[in-house]
């Protein structure tokens, strides 16, 4: 295992003291607790919380997009997992400001009992949550059971819209509702060139040989779904959209907002490469792309590999994705278009 | 069943899944994350060491805290799975500081059907369910013939449960992907139900002379 | 080899056309010529000019950092390769107006000489120009000829602050001696874990052994001055910092900004649980830190490891720093501290 | 020489690069970045295929455009320098169609010193300098004995050089770094260095009978 860490279970712990030594004017813990992370920006009284959580090892999903005009707070678990439902309902009492919760996370066992028990503690105490499950894999589930498909970097784009519709006040169930429809206009599919490796267990989870690929992989660095033999960037791209527009389907003068996303080991020129493949077949099919988002923004650790994820546009969902939002690893200052 | 054996049957159990990590991260690598020997050592061992240090007596309360206890410390599905079937026991033995075993019984089945409400899961679908459900049935059907045999029934009915969830196609979670291709593995999560019960199994067999109902 | 690319000759005109098809109304090629990159920002009247130029396959650098406060124009080369002179001439003439052109780039044989060649040229045409080269890279020589020291993720701290120097107006002499000032105070330090893989070789440079890591690898993937066995996140922290801050003193009570940049293979939880160890080193110290930098500023493609950029800053530093700056691949709008 | 025997010259040293260029790679990888292969055989080939396309006559306009043709393709460090020299030996030729012996020395002897101005740097240091130096010096000193004689004998001057890299200690670029470790290793760029002088040997080996002053 060739990672640059001190004692595995420290992991978790010392990313999060590193964050708050780097950030700590823009988050912070709440009550000292490492696991639970809370935006520092100012933020208008009323305004509905968004919370997420979820397992490590994704940075910068999902603590990474706490901040202004995204996230109120995020709970985090051990590597992949996820975590208590105590600590989540201990988040979502801190981002309450009368006006009610949404959970918004991705589709994962764990991750939805737990909030499910946290939503009921909190309701307790006479705090309203609503619930919106991220699912924008297409890889995890036919589209006959879409519901049990699992949540991967296309809650980055719910993150941002139903932040944004936040800020503007909306009530809890506005919120919601636009935050369930990112959630609908969203798809992703991944490809993984090699695993990746839990610290705490050492070893790869699988391997992939020299000369494939596997379409499909887990966030989690489960194996794929389907491998393949290597194929050229041109083919990948091709291949990601078209599973993705087999599921959601689009048509010309439609807008999209697209995110070429890193898994981790990826280099940025591949990431480019891929894009332009992308862009060139949905400019083939007469649909644009507004505010494309390339880079890395849900990982898997160490993992080579990249996912696309679609986002049909409409008016709505375009201005929300417009307006600002600032964290410490998240900005869309610099992707917002010239004129 | 009184708080005293419950803490030693924690620590069977927690013995037992320390011993095993290793091979559970493997069965959970085979389609899932292998995160598994993690979470399940580390739960074990938290509620373990939490029942070393506690003076609570009253089985409902106790069986609450070690759920709670155990989500704390492994929240991921396994986990939390295993910390609602302890709430759901931890309900229907509120204000026992003594169960028989036809009480503990009935605590296992409220806390199996709590697993099976929450998770949306019932036997058959390769989860650790396969094993837990055989074993309670086991143990219910031979609770008449004393502590020390009935729990070796629920063992061994565990162990063929989750030797069985080879021929199962997984429903849920990550392993729900791999569809026909997972006929053939076995189910890291049962492996841990049969754990569980190997450890309730052990505690009696080696500290119970005669076979009285405890 | 595991790239996902397309045929490795096309890599670069690949990459490029995908910035212009995500990125086309921040920057453009001139007059098409796929290797030079201009800023579409608008941009002062009278402004002086600041361009670089490098080898491909460190995204962002170079190019990344063209766009509004910061770079006006960036030429690029083949993977690893310098660009020719020709072009860069070509650059400098479209970034003058009319103030002179600052040339700020890595000190590496072939740009040296090719910046020296261009310059040349477009002074024939009266375009006055000045030189600045950034030589950080603490390992890559002796203090004794640190002039021959090589330029690594130091460079964007340059491109940042000369950048806002003649974003407001300073002239070219101004600008020039302000980058040189921030690279006078300017130290880098690096480790790779693993060797990248220029696309038309097909093969790693180097190999590392699973149990080795090499303190002070080329940034082309060249081997390292030394190799040590593998370390911990803390005492990889603390035998860089120790390098750099033997080379350049500080002192309790100064500020510094600190770079953890990762080399492309590396995940942003490694870098953070490293930044967390160098910022209690530094504080222990009496040293705080200012607007830290944490991410990929500059790559080796898929190279694992990652480097530490001290930066001395002084009020004027502080303030160019903090001064507003976008690209498509840098912004500085998360990164202002709050209040 | 003549226009002719340029582009003929340069469509041997093109072929050698080419046929060399993992050789060289593996040479410029041992403490550099391994594209002096590619840098090299793009160079020469772009440079061979604008001869084969050019009527141009004055042998100062053809070395000047070659320059010009190899920075833009092959504008590394090793590149650069090589174009450098072309420039240089463009100022000398300049006005000439044709060039005998000892002019051609002048003007190479002209293209290195143009090399140790821009690169800073001069024979010793363990560069390609250390083939072409002694190279244009056996040239110089052989060239009574008439073009394929004096090739020759330039051509073995570069070998030897290049192998005489092995025990100098670098002094530039990236190979710097490793001080004392590189002795021992042979300098990619003097071997190609050494490339060069083959072609030219060469050719005028193949293609000149009589050992006549061209
Ligand atoms: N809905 C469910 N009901 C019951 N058991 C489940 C369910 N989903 C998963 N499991 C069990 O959980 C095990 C996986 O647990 P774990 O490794 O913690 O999951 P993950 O890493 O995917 O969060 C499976 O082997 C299976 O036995
Ligand atoms: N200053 C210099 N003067 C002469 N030759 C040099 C100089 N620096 C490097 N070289 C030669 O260039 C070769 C490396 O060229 P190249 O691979 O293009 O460099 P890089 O990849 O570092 O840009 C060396 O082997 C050496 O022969
Ligand atoms: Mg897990
Ligand atoms: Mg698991
Ligand atoms: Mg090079
Ligand atoms: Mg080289």
């Amino acid at each position: 295992m060739k990672k640059i860490i001190n004692k595995p279970e420290n992991f978790v712990d010392e990313v999060m003291e590193g964050i708050i030594l780097a950030y700590g004017d823009k988050v912070k813990f709440l009550n000292g607790d490492k696991r639970i992370l809370l935006s520092n920006y100012p933020a208008k009284e009323g305004k509905v919380g968004i919370v997420t959580g979820g397992g490590s090892g994704h940075l910068p999903v999902f603590l990474g997009y706490v901040g202004q005009g995204m996230l109120d707070g995020c709970a985090i678990g051990n590597v992949f997992a996820s975590p208590s439902s105590q600590k989540m309902a201990d988040m979502i009492r801190a981002c309450d400001r009368g006006s009610g919760v949404l959970c918004l996370y991705g589709n994962y066992g764990g991750d939805n009992m737990n909030f499910d028990m946290a939503c009921e503690m909190v309701e307790f105490d006479g705090i309203e949550t609503r619930t919106v499950r991220v699912k924008d894999d297409v890889a995890s589930s036919p589209k006959e059971t879409a519901d049990k498909r699992r949540g991967v970097a296309g809650m980055v784009y719910a993150f941002k819209i139903a932040g944004a519709a936040a800020e503007r006040m909306m009530t809890l169930d506005e919120v919601a509702a636009i935050a369930q429809k990112t959630v609908d206009n969203t798809r992703s599919m991944g490809v993984a060139l090699s695993a990746c490796i839990v610290p705490e267990v050492g070893k790869p989870t699988f391997s992939i040989n020299e000369d494939e690929i596997e379409i499909g992989m887990g966030i989690h660095g489960e194996k794929g779904i389907e491998v393949r033999k290597m194929m050229t960037a041109d083919e990948i791209a091709q291949t990601l959209l078209d599973r993705i527009l087999e599921d959601m389907p689009l048509n010309s003068g439609d807008e999209v907002s697209v995110m070429v996303n890193g898994l981790g080991g990826t280099p940025l020129e591949e990431l480019l490469i891929v894009y332009r493949k992308v862009h060139m077949m949905l400019a083939e099919k007469g649909i644009s792309v507004y505010m494309p988002h390339i880079g890395e923004f849900a990982t898997s650790m160490e993992m080579a590999g990249l996912s696309l994820t679609i986002l049909k546009l409409d008016e709505q969902l375009k201005e929300l994705l417009t307006s600002p939002a600032n964290t410490p690893f998240y900005t869309n200052a610099n992707k917002i278009p010239l004129k | 069943m009184r708080a005293c054996d419950v803490k030693e049957i924690f620590s069977y159990i927690s013995e037992i899944m320390a011993n095993n990590k290793d091979y559970l991260i493997e069965l959970d690598q085979q389609n899932g994350d292998g995160d598994l020997g993690i979470s399940m050592s580390a739960g074990f061992s938290e509620v373990a060491s939490y029942l070393k240090n506690t003076d609570e007596k009253d089985l409902g309360k106790l069986f609450m805290s070690c759920s709670s206890k155990f989500n704390e410390a492994a929240s991921s599905t396994l986990g939390t799975i295993i910390s609602l079937g302890m709430m759901g026991m931890a309900r229907t033995l509120k204000g026992k500081e003594e169960a028989n075993i036809s009480e503990v019984v009935d605590a296992l089945e409220q806390g199996i059907q709590r697993i099976m409400d929450k998770a949306k899961s019932k036997p058959g679908e390769k989860t650790i369910l396969d094993a837990l459900y055989p074993a309670v049935e086991a143990l219910k059907a031979n609770s008449s013939r004393g502590v020390k045999e009935a729990t070796k029934a629920a063992y061994e009915a565990a162990a063929a449960g989750s030797e069985n969830t080879r021929n199962m196609k997984p429903v849920h979670g990550r392993a729900a992907y791999y569809g026909d291709k997972s006929i053939g593995l076995l189910d890291g999560g049962s492996v841990a139900g049969k754990f569980i019960f190997e450890g309730i199994y052990r505690y009696y067999s080696e500290n119970y002379k005669d076979d009285s109902d405890k």
